[in-house]
């Protein structure tokens, strides 16, 4: 990326131009994104909707850990309020705002992934995690079957994986925004790139939103 | 005959049906292509490009005709969706009271078991002119039962019953084909059909059979105790079994479920499931004591259980002798 | 980049909002609605997702063709969906 | 400076400086020499040949798989190579044709090519993502070779589980990694495409006034866009099973194998559309031009692309009729594949209608498009016997579906690839080709294609199985025929390889529009200059102008 006065690319009239081609591509590729935890959500919809998995499923959601699950969610719901703001600072060009909340964005992504990983290794002390550490006799009991049961667990794993590589990736792109911040690469005429990657921030926030109800919150209900 | 054969043979009542809606698309397609194929020639040749030749008009198109050729082929593809799907209907509705075989593909076998207890692997006897059901399972991958003179398909899948039937019109051997890829030898999980007259049939089933397939699953019901719960009188801790088959069953989470193959062997393999209403789930599982084979005898014993029928527990006098192939049904021969 | 720039207070208004749905959405499930508990669940779902996608994502404002790549994506998911449950919800119906 | 005015001639075009006597005038292909010239390049012309390089290779070694595995089928129980040896030829030739070739041949390299330069852009929206989209393509396609090379796989190109998932021992981890590589840089091609066409128009290039093939590069695009990350979902999780052992589709666990396939024909079935709307486009470009006469029907051909785009995505499992899933949902998918043949019946009635009064020239691109739509009739009418509900219970998984959409992608798409490469070799090399040894070409492969697939319907209704490596011996005379003209088509294929590299360097000067063709792409020298066009066109009038065209050659 050349310096901020020079931002232009050749084959483009002007940077207005550039920056909407460059926020229409993000929004495509988000529909792509959409499409790929789709087909998981498609999965899980498909077993849910048969009478004799959603027993097993919920049984299994009850022993996920709800608390790690609800902090998180406010975790990332502030990281996808920093990195609005730090929209909202590139365009006005302050630029040291926008690193601040640029780090910000990523160390509130950090102590999801923080959480993410003491969760994960809870769910291994708990003996959740099948193929590595499960006792399908321990499912054994009324409708509940270990089948479904490991079926629920690895749409939980692959389901919060997907979401968690999408996550690093985006600190990995949320530090190197900030390093060219710093340096100077964004003007209120040009600060495309940051604003396309709050978009891919918001909709990795948007996946983790779905995530919750669907994964923790279907066991819970009658507990009160 | 020709040697090279053109056209397979047409041996069950389905293949009458697909053949005449082939026979239909075949025209169609036929005309259209060759339609088409002329409308090109002739245009290339009658406006080549000659040096003196006329310019050619400026025309956008014509609304009318765009509308006729989209609204004509699509009502012709409504009515061949109908013709199709009326075809399927008949296919996946098997008469009462056709013959109910059970098949058992396995990585490059087929595995068959007749309810007169007869088995046979790679080969399926039925007699002609009587409609026959298969009841399909697999023990490994996806296979496909495929017998291209019954114009027969259906997918065999693991842990789960499907079912298709024929009703054989002409005596011979017809090819059985694994068609749903399954590995090294799919090409060698083949067999054949062999359809034959009533007497050759009965003459046949008299020679191999080894005790009907309900009377195996008698002696394996005693021989796993299912007796001791499963007992005639209605105060015992377990469901009567009796006339089970085809009844909607009411179960302990308010659900009810048709009683079939799925039902039996799931309740046998993983008890607690489908608990049903006004029992507690005490039943343990009878996974790895019960193999694919032994699961179809007890599901044919449970099927012909009629009233009065249940085993009492202190077996000393020999079972009633039980006819070769359990009338199920008073087929008339 | 001509469209106007929100000010701080609605980003914390909506951020507000969204932390008062989280609650709602972990609260209302530990009730027992019964078959009601999937449908509160992912409406409450759809409601923080909407919120962000208007005011962080600024398609409030946006560029008409951003509301249709969304549309179109959510969309083609439902076709997804429909249909396959289309497949799964009517094995079950025996016929004879 | 010769500014060629007239009337047909978007206004204000500027060829480029006429060069001064004795300097070559400068292109995209001599702007730049050496080796990070090219691995470097972001110029879209530049990375379409790259491409074009790449997939002429992996065609040739899918084309290899595909004479094995006739060569075997010559006899019933053929001993040339054990059964676990053919089915990783008739995976490789899948997964090669499928992933490496057919997705990406119109789109990666005329796509890439042409699009920029039919809307009057510079250059596509990201320069730097169709880079990239190359070299996630190349690794997709070196990760594939060093599979097969390296002991090849044997699920074929569906993957469908329990059997890919638990029973192959061959490598399909690898696989199914460079499947998902070959969708992604597929998914950058078209991410770019879409973008471009939205917001790199030249000014006066409406939506209507766009050729039909950036119409179809469009829809095609849209399909990739939204059906490919539902493949690369479907395959990570097949990946996932393999890996740890417990799975999503694992039967032993109460898992569904048909859901697998669902998500894979999610795909996999738009992805035969993915396949086939380019070809149209490359039709519905060459098929004006050489008739010297508008298309017939523009609104009704581009809005058809669209159509089969959209409705394509409703239909995928009539691939399942017999694999389990409930009859209601049979029937409905068996209507909806009904509906999505309408369109692609609109278009060949449409291409037809083209040649109507026109002053027809049959040169090797003519040639092609005949061909094409004539088997891609065939083909299409074909699909109606297998959307018909009781005959798909019989032809499922035989022949006659290899035939079906062999006929479609053989026929249709590859037909359309060579009529591309012969319209657009002039302007992408400034090289003409060999005349008379193209028409040749066109029709041996024309001859070898109808004797090698022809039969195959035959066979299939005959009941003879796909992926058989030894089948029932009275199939054996039809096979022999099938056989005997793959060979004809191989040869129809080497033809092209050759003189199209000896044109490279004996061919003669092509001027910058040798067909006369009208469209923004040939108001450039050949080869075009490194940014297209001196100064951005102003476009006036529709694509196909052709009786414009007409009376300015005959008054000039």
């Amino acid at each position: 990326m050349s310096a901020n006065t020079g931002a232009l690319w050749e084959h483009y009239e002007n940077l207005e131009q550039q920056h909407e081609a460059n926020v229409l591509g993000m929004w495509v590729f988000l529909a792509t994104e959409l499409l790929i935890f789709g087909a998981l959500f498609t999965g899980y919809a498909a077993y849910r909707a048969q009478g004799d998995y959603s027993a097993s499923f919920e049984h299994a959601s009850s022993k996920l850990n709800l608390g790690i699950g609800a902090v998180n969610t406010v975790v990332l719901l502030t990281s996808s309020l920093t990195m609005a703001l730090a929209v909202r600072a590139a365009r006005l060009g302050r630029r040291r705002a926008l690193v601040v909340l640029l780090l910000l964005t990523a160390l509130f992504g950090t102590v999801f992934m923080g959480f993410k990983a003491v969760e994960y290794y809870e769910d291994y002390e708990k003996k959740l995690v099948p193929g590595l550490a499960f006792d399908p006799e321990e499912w054994r009991h009324g409708p509940v079957k270990p089948g479904p049961v490991q079926l629920f667990l690895m749409f939980y794993y692959v389901m919060t994986g997907l979401h968690a590589v999408h996550l690093t990736l985006g600190i990995a792109i949320m530090l190197t925004l900030a390093v060219m911040a710093g340096r100077g690469s964004f003007s209120p005429r040009w600060y495309a790139p940051v604003d396309i990657w709050g978009l891919y921030w918001h909709f990795v926030d948007v996946v983790w939103i779905f995530l919750l109800p669907l994964l923790y919150l279907i066991g819970t209900h009658g507990k009160f | 005959m020709f040697p090279v054969p053109l056209f397979p043979e047409n041996a069950s009542t389905t293949a009458d049906h697909v053949d005449r809606l082939y026979f239909f698309l075949l025209a169609l397609s036929g005309y259209v292509a060759l339609m088409i194929a002329l409308l090109l020639i002739y245009f290339s040749v009658r406006y080549r490009r000659r040096a003196d030749g006329p310019r050619p008009p400026r025309i956008e198109g014509a609304l009318r005709l765009e509308i006729v050729w989209s609204v004509v082929p699509l009502l012709i593809f409504l009515g061949i969706f109908a013709w199709g799907a009326h075809g399927y209907f008949v296919l996946t509705q098997p008469p009462d009271d056709a013959i109910e075989i059970y098949v058992v593909g396995k990585q490059w076998m087929w595995k068959v078991q007749h309810p007169g207890g007869q088995r046979e692997i790679n080969e399926l006897h039925v007699p002609v002119n009587q409609p026959v059901k298969l009841i399909l399972t697999s023990e490994d991958v996806v296979h496909s039962f495929f017998v291209p003179a019954f114009r027969n398909k259906v997918d065999v899948l693991p842990n789960r019953y499907v079912s298709t039937w024929f009703h054989a019109t002409k005596p011979g051997r017809y090819h059985i084909f694994c068609s749903q890829y399954c590995g090294t030898n799919h090409s060698g999980m083949v067999g054949e059909v062999v359809v034959m007259e009533q007497a050759d049939y009965d003459e046949w089933l008299g020679g191999h059979s080894e005790g009907s397939l309900a009377l195996e699953g008698r002696k394996l019901f005693l021989k796993l105790q299912c007796v001791t719960c499963h007992s005639a009188d209605s105060r015992a801790r377990a469901p009567v079994l009796e006339d089970l088959y085809g009844r909607d069953v009411p179960l302990r989470d308010g659900r009810t479920v048709r009683a079939n193959e799925d039902y039996i062997r799931e309740s046998i393999l993983d008890p607690p499931a489908k608990v049903v209403a006004g029992f507690e789930p005490i039943m343990p599982t009878y996974k790895g004591q019960v193999n694919e084979d032994e699961m179809i005898q007890l599901i044919e014993f449970i099927k012909n259980l009629r009233a009065g029928q249940t085993p009492t527990r202190t077996e000393e006098t020999p079972p009633p002798a039980v006819g070769a192939p359990a009338p199920k049904k008073e087929t008339p021969r | 980049m001509a469209e106007r720039v929100s000010s701080p207070t609605t980003y914390y208004a909506v951020f507000g909002a969204l932390i008062a749905l989280t609650a709602l959405t972990v609260g209302v499930s530990l009730l027992n609605l019964g078959p009601w508990h999937t449908a509160v669940g992912l409406a409450i779902a759809t409601t923080k997702a909407l919120l962000v996608a208007l005011f962080f994502m600024h398609l409030l404002h946006g560029s008409r063709l951003a509301w249709v790549a969304l549309a179109v994506g959510v969309f083609w998911l439902g076709i997804l969906m429909v249909l396959t449950l289309a497949d799964y919800l009517t094995r079950p119906w025996l016929y004879n | 400076m010769s500014i060629i005015t007239s009337p047909f001639r978007p206004q204000g075009i500027a060829l480029a400086p006429a060069p001064g006597p004795g300097r070559r005038p400068v292109h995209y292909l001599n702007a730049a020499y050496g080796v990070r010239s090219w691995l470097l390049t972001t110029d879209h012309k530049r990375i379409a040949l790259l491409y074009l390089v790449s997939l002429t290779l992996m065609f040739i070694i899918g084309g290899l798989a595909a004479t094995l595995i006739r060569l075997d089928l010559l006899t019933p129980s053929n001993k040339m190579m054990h059964a676990d040896t053919y089915n990783k030829m008739f995976s490789a030739h899948g997964i090669i044709m499928i992933f490496f070739f057919l997705v990406a041949a119109i789109p990666a390299v005329f796509g890439n090519f042409f699009l920029p330069m039919m809307i009057g852009a510079r250059d596509l929206a990201f320069p730097r993502l169709n880079l990239a989209s190359w070299y996630v393509y190349v690794a997709g396609a070196v990760m594939i070779l060093w599979v097969i090379f390296g002991g090849g796989v044997d699920t074929g190109w569906t993957f469908y589980t329990p059997y890919s998932s638990k029973s192959s021992h061959t490598q399909v981890l690898p696989t199914l990694v460079a499947a998902v590589l070959a969708g992604f840089s597929s998914v950058f091609t078209a991410l770019n495409l879409i973008v471009t066409t939205h917001r790199l128009r030249a000014p006066g290039m409406t939506w209507f006034r766009l050729p039909l093939f950036v119409w179809s590069m469009y829809a095609t695009s849209f399909i990739v866009l939204l059906a490919t990350p539902v493949l690369a979902m479907a395959l990570i999780l097949v990946g996932v099973e393999r890996a740890c052992g417990v799975g999503i589709f694992d039967p032993a666990l109460g898992g569904d194998p048909v859901l697998f396939q669902h998500l894979f024909w999610f795909y996999s079935h738009p992805a035969v559309y993915i396949m086939v709307l380019p070809a149209m486009g490359v039709v519905s470009e060459i098929i004006p031009c050489f008739a010297r006469k508008n298309v017939f029907g523009y609104g009704f051909i581009a809005f058809s692309s669209i159509g089969i785009a959209v409705v394509g995505f409703l239909v995928w499992a009539h691939h399942m009729f017999v694999a389990g899933i409930s009859v209601y949902a049979a029937l409905i998918f068996s209507l909806l594949s009904y509906l999505v043949a309408v369109p692609s019946a609109i278009k060949v009635f449409n291409w037809t209608a083209t040649l109507y009064r026109g002053s027809v020239s049959l040169q090797t691109p003519m040639l092609c498009c005949l061909g094409f739509i004539g088997l891609f009739t065939m083909g299409g009418l074909t699909g109606l016997f297998l959307a018909a509900l009781a005959v798909d219970v019989h032809v499922h998984d035989t022949y006659f579906v290899i035939a079906h959409f062999h006929f479609i992608m053989v026929g249709g798409t590859v037909m359309a690839y060579m009529g591309a490469l012969h319209y657009w070799w002039p302007k992408m090399t400034g090289r003409m080709y060999p005349e008379g040894l193209g028409r040749i070409a066109a029709v041996i492969i024309f001859v070898g294609f109808i004797l090698t697939f022809l039969p195959q319907f035959v066979l299939g209704y005959l009941g003879m199985p796909r992926r058989y490596h030894f089948y029932a011996p009275e199939f054996q005379v039809l096979n022999v025929l099938s056989t005997a003209g793959a060979s004809i088509l191989a040869v129809g294929y080497a033809l092209p390889l050759t003189y199209l590299l000896w044109s490279l360097r004996w061919g003669e000067k092509a001027g910058p529009n040798p067909w006369n063709a009208t469209g923004l792409e040939w108001q450039t020298p050949s080869p075009p200059p490194p940014h297209n066009f001196a100064e951005t066109p102003v476009v006036t009038c529709g694509p196909y102008e052709y009786t414009l065209q007409e009376e300015a050659a005959s008054v000039g």
